[in-house]
């Protein structure tokens, strides 16, 4: 099978991210699916920052250790990460900042010549790397017209063909024929699935990974009609959004552990104003600030409780591009349907993670909302219905007193403290579950692969699904993945599980956090396999990690 | 045009003495009056923090969000960008917009939002029974604070001034007279109106005398410079006894928020489209 | 067994959270153990208030459902508890303002005699209370002279003397020759212990039912010493009190559900900083603000789990008052010995409710604080050691430099992202829960009581201690209370439960959390029992509910 | 005397150019300067939120506490309240005291706590990759507003004045000179004292230009009314060209928080006998 992976190393502000980005579209360009971990410490310019870029046949979803290729800005790049390079792989480095083992580039010389700024000292390597896998000249030509800005792309393309002239063939990158697929980053893949389901609006303070998904937004914004607002903190955030959908927007809000502790109080409102409301928390390393920029997997059950009191929620955590898409249409859908907080739970992993991206393998979901008020007077916002959702209307609608209100109220939203109406009320509240529990039953909420018929299983959550799943297949072990996380999908996971023996869970986290919630639905987990440091697995990582505990 | 009473069936457990109960008929009236001046009663919304004074929400059968403590403001923003035809009536208390989430009130004003925040300032907690307020008077004797406080308070006043309100204005729950006109003044001011109410506090803070000897009627000065507003905001300190002027100090036109955004409106099918294209230049 | 009970009710305002203090400290001076509950509305004046006063041979905890004695200062009194009078029982009423079948009382008379503020009309009814069951003129007068301000005692004296003279004795209440005992509310007993625990500085912002400790703590703060700050808002609390600890004073908060979601982000901050902290939280009927005077608990998973990432917290639940005082020292001690934040999880119910306070019966537990540093320099806030726990020194002290932070950080605590020095943070964050658990083996962390050996087991947590005690005694049942709830008394759960067959849980929500942890622990729970209309359960109404679930 | 480099050896993240930079060494400066004159190292605790600026906890080696976005000034006040011995100074970011706490800034100035705040306002989130702040110009183009704002930024110095601070100033990044005694005088003012200090941003915001053509040295104005002071302080509004004072604008002597607090220490053996007589009361 063909399986290549590149990792290109420097310095932040070295655009280390982009050239990732051109790498994985040049692999696209030969058919790859391609997969590309960015790792970058908390800062803005300096300390070491790198991207993988991984290209298959299949599509992936995770990394490798293994590096055919390792393309070194700099002499920590080839420090920390030579002795990844595979048998028969091969550095390419700088020759005037690095020293090492591998194919030399004068890319001061070429930077210098083309008058240049350092910052093309990317596109030099970039250059020097198609030769070597033998990339044709064209293909890059076309790539980096592209990706690269106009203003600065003779520049760019001068450089590269430095790089490329002075490099030489060391092994062909095989093209697969096929055409490239999109690449995209999770929270790009989120925010067209937030615009696929309907949003009109969206509200968030920038946290890392959240952020990447507020500026995407707020670029789309002219083009999809999208209010993109950034108010003065996380508490803003969270009740201008209540704001916005009591008005009859579609909204969504963005943040990371942090800024939800500051939403939480304005979640537990919306809980019991039945407020819909759609949330993308993106999980990093914590507690507290943490590793603000690797990853971790350890909010579960602080958005699963999150806020005082008792009412409905729903969380999803996809584990890849596609599911980040799709699921977020889906994610608004059932906000509004149930008037409902409703969680897009990601990690760094995910969010700031590249994919190749499938659209046409999504079920399409057509945009859903709650039932509509029928214009029957008074208006009564929280009338008791069998489901426990009461039909909706908006503020300004003709003749309709809307009365939204955080303490217990009657039928009409005026505040009571009686006993008979408080109890109904918060029945009201925790009935919805019961309709979503239904609704997901036409939904694939756990996700099965690997070997069916295998009786040790790998449970994960989230980004770690393609690890997993390369894992399982290589042992032969049967991996389940439970994609919506709130209400806890029994059935599915019942069945998905149904002939396991030993279940192994992976999760990014030192407790476990699903084994934590599988345990308390009576599933056994036999072994925990935990990563706790910021950084996701590798595929290899993770191997034998499973090797250990296998028996 | 309608005929509703405006105010609901729901049970008033305000003190008797209160001077919430002011606010409440002042607030009837005024929403009476616009009805007859052509907007229709559908296009308020009330939406109210947590404390006595948000039990306003219940009582006036107008359009409502009974939010949390401290954040009436940001649900009204979000309201009124999302619908520019609404408007938007913030009644909140000292504790709430002063304490809590003094931060909105200030955004609110910095953003020239165009909704009306109303401060039933009674100088204190009334709902948790009797605590200090960023407005209580220095050494005030709360249940918290046995001892007095340690902190003068704050001139919301010049507060506002400072952050960007562009209609300022004080009155006072004995006033009712000068109170219905000075809430329409607010509510129809294009841009973030900010009216602090002197409200009596029956059971923890009842200063009605004091206040009654001090209060005065100010007029506005257009032609007024932005020093010689705050000289006359900070007429009274909030601590000291001094001449306390009930009515409008300022107003100006800018424009608001919502005047520098431009939305569209794109369809579904418009939607799928422009996802097709972003992920063409994602190749 | 001698078991009477008197419920007093009219409008807010009126005094009757005093007036059934009053009460209270009557039957006290009989002999009786006393349980007092006060129901009120979030207003000020008016409204429905009403305190119900049981006394009885043993301290009990709960309160009943059936009255000896109804004393209705208004009409809505007599309406609204007529039926709970027991055969034998006597309504006494206000004369003018209500009517019914008893004695009725001409209070209004009475006070215009006395020239009499209308407040008064507690005293009043109050002395044909005494009259009625038979207690002497004396005893009430020394009473009203302890309870009374001066400056108003000859006027409540006078009126009390008008209504005892009107009434006619009508059931003689036992007395039982021996002395009072205090007579303390949930949050008195809190405050108590955190001052024998050596607290001090006490920092909150009103919110109920935390703020009559705030209030408390307040009028002690002269007589202790103590530092009593309420700052702008809970978030300015949380950190705020970080700030103290971090110089050296023991330090505690107070809030309930809305403020604490606004403490999270501040308490994920602790636990990274591993800043000691104690946290009273007292817990109300949520969602939002929900019911704000009525009591719930539905915050145990919410504490359990908030805050972004992974760290060590201990949680406990008290009963009674006399398990607030202790465990409030217990829990000083805990936060400061393993730097965590440590809570004190109670409800409205505890909070608010009084009760016979018995202070000799509580173990003495001396004041604990963590190691300290030895001086070696340079000084290393977060040293590895085998417990997780690193010597401590607050700021000031000649020569150390004192780093606290918030990000992962080196043994110095200077920030780090090295993967090889945050695993170990981690685990050092939660190593520290391995000692607790260790330290918790010398604690009665779960109750027992009822009948040890019966199959059937009723458990609970916190408040609903007194009534299943209750109900578990009449039912002869066993009764089980873990009063710890973090880390889970695993062991000491599993001897309680030992050789039951039928486990009935009782919780005042909806969902059931202790149940749903004890699952994830691999307990069974075969029924759940759950109120969540903000009022606690009666004995009565518990026991019909428990009979209701047995075979 | 403890003879100590003050530098640790954290690797230095900062950007080359960043106005950072001057920060550090000027506090460096200030605390040898004032550990001559006889204050010890460790009375000083830095206390700082998250940003670019923040790292100046890990790079100063004196007492630090690397708290949250936004809640330096509460966790400074704590600290301060408890050990009125110590010097405890924040350094946070505009967005993180203007944008995310900014209630805790001017809470800090009503109380007049003794503790002093250093805005390194580089009018931009640095950290999070350059979206706007409070104080960035009206139209700017960040990240979350690639469109350019909507708001007209605050004028900190104002709002500090109006809230009470009993120490106004601003400094500039590339005025070094100026920045140590600024910085020095702040830190020995007894009360709240406040700098905003003009911080360049080499990868979001370098104004350096703009600045260096605008900025002068005010000179502090003894017998100044508050009007004037208001007056000075508005010159530039922190969004249009105009003169840029750099330096002191305001000074005052009052109680500070710590002044109006008295508090005895009670021993073991006292808390039980206090707690006992308590019990009494209430038999
Ligand atoms: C987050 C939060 N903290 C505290 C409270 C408790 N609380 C309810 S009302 C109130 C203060 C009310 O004071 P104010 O805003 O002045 O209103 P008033 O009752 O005087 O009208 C407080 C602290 C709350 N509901 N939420
Ligand atoms: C509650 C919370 N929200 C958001 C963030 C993400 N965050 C980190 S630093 C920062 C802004 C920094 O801006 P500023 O305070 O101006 O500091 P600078 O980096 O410019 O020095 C933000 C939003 C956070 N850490 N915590
Ligand atoms: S406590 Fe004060 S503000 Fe509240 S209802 Fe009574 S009088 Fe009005
Ligand atoms: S981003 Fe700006 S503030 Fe941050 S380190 Fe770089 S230059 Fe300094
Ligand atoms: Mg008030
Ligand atoms: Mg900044």
């Amino acid at each position: 099978m063909n399986d290549f992976s590149v990792l290109i190393g420097g310095k932040a502000g070295e655009g280390l991210n982009k050239a990732g980005q051109i790498l994985a579209h040049l692999m696209g360009r030969l058919g790859y699916r391609v997969y590309m971990y960015y790792d970058y410490p908390s800062l803005i310019r300096g300390g070491h920052n790198f991207s993988v870029i991984r290209g298959s046949e299949q599509k992936i979803a995770g990394h490798r250790a293994g590096m055919d290729i390792v393309l070194a800005l700099n002499q920590d790049t080839v420090d920390f990460h030579r002795d990844k390079i595979l048998p028969g792989g091969l550095l390419i480095y700088d020759a005037y900042y690095a020293k090492g083992e591998g194919m030399a580039i004068p890319l001061k010389q070429i930077i210098e010549q083309n008058k240049a700024p350092s910052i093309t000292a990317n596109s030099g390597i970039i250059g020097a790397f198609c030769k070597a896998v033998g990339i044709e000249w064209g293909i890059l030509e076309e790539v980096l017209h592209r990706d690269i800005p106009p203003k600065v792309l003779e520049i760019n393309l001068a450089v590269a063909r430095g790089g490329f002239d002075a490099a030489q063939e060391h092994q062909k990158l095989h093209d697969l024929g096929r055409s490239a697929l999109p690449f995209i980053t999770g929270n790009e893949a989120i925010g067209l699935g937030l615009i696929q389901g309907g949003l009109t609006t969206w509200v968030a303070y920038p946290m890392t990974p959240s952020s990447s998904l507020l500026h995407f937004l707020a670029e789309m914004s002219d083009k999809v009609g999208l209010k993109v607002i950034h108010p003065e903190n996380e508490i803003a955030v969270m009740n201008m959004a209540l704001g916005f959908a009591a008005a009859g927007e579609r909204v969504g809000v963005g943040t990371s552990g942090g800024g939800f502790c500051l939403m939480s109080e304005g979640l537990s409102l919306a809980g019991m104003s039945e407020t819909p409301i759609v949330i993308m928390m993106g999980q990093r390393t914590g507690p507290s600030t943490g590793l603000p920029t690797y990853t971790g997997q350890t909010e579960y059950h602080f958005l699963r409780h999150a806020g005082q009191g008792e009412f409905s929620r729903f969380i999803v955590a996809p584990g890849d591009a596609n599911e980040a898409f799709y699921w977020s249409t889906v994610a608004l859908n059932l906000a509004w349907k149930f008037q409902i907080p409703a969680f897009i739970l990601t990690d760094k992993t995910l969010s700031e993670g590249g994919y190749s991206f499938t659209i046409d393998e999504i079920r399409k979901v057509p945009v859903e909302d709650s039932p509509r008020w029928d214009g029957t007077l008074p208006y009564r916002r929280y009338a008791f219905t069998e489901s426990g959702v009461s039909p909706l209307t908006e503020y300004g609608r003709e003749k309709a007193v809307v009365k939204v209100n955080g303490y217990y109220h009657d039928p009409r939203g005026i505040t009571t403290e009686d006993p008979g109406i408080v109890a109904p009320m918060q029945e009201k509240l925790l009935r919805k579950l019961q309709g979503l529990d239904q609704e997901l039953v036409s939904y694939d909420t756990v996700n099965q692969s690997g070997s069916s018929g295998a009786v040790v299983a790998l449970v994960c959550w989230g980004s770690n699904k393609g690890v997993c799943q390369e894992v399982a297949e290589h042992l032969g072990l049967r991996m389940v993945q439970p994609v919506v996380l709130w209400p806890f999908p029994v059935d599915s996971l019942r069945r998905a599980l149904e002939g396991t023996s030993r279940v192994i869970l992976v999760e990014n986290n030192a407790t476990g956090q699903l084994a934590a919630m599988m345990r308390q639905y009576g599933f056994a987990v036999h072994e925990q396999i935990h990563k706790y440091d910021g950084r996701p697995f590798t595929v290899e990582e993770l191997e034998n990690r499973v090797k250990g505990v296998l028996p | 045009m309608t005929e509703r009473p405006l105010i609901t069936d729901a049970p008033n457990t305000w003190c008797p003495g209160c001077g919430n109960f002011a606010l409440e008929y002042a607030f009837r009236d005024v929403f009476q009056e616009l009805q007859k001046e052509g907007i229709s009663l559908e296009k308020f919304v009330l939406v109210t923090g947590i404390g006595c004074h948000a039990k306003i929400a219940d009582y006036l059968d107008v359009n409502s969000f009974y939010a949390i403590h401290g954040r009436a403001i940001p649900v009204a923003t979000g309201i009124k960008i999302a619908r520019p035809d609404l408007h938007v009536i913030c009644c909140v208390g000292d504790g709430d917009a002063y304490a809590e989430g003094l931060d909105h009130l200030i955004f609110g004003a910095k953003r020239n939002i165009d909704i009306t925040v109303v401060v039933h300032n009674n100088r204190v907690y009334g709902l948790t029974t009797g605590q200090y307020t960023p407005t209580s008077p220095l050494g005030f004797k709360g249940r918290s604070t046995p001892a007095g406080t340690l902190e003068y308070p704050l001139n919301p006043l010049e507060l506002m001034l400072t952050s960007g309100a562009t209609y300022i204005g004080r009155g006072y729950t004995k006033n009712l007279k000068l109170l219905r006109p000075l809430l329409k003044d607010a509510i129809l001011h294009k841009g973030f109106s900010f009216l602090d109410v002197l409200q009596i506090c029956a059971t923890y803070y009842d200063v009605h005398s004091m206040y009654d000897s001090l209060v005065y009627e100010v007029k506005e000065q257009p032609g007024e410079s932005y020093e010689e507003v705050i000289k006359r905001l900070r007429e009274w300190d909030y601590n000291n006894k001094a001449p306390i002027g009930l009515g409008t100090y300022y107003r100006k036109e800018a424009p608001t928020f919502n005047d520098r955004i431009t939305v569209m409106k794109v369809s579904d099918r418009e939607r799928e489209e422009i996802i097709r294209r972003v992920l063409e230049e994602h190749l």
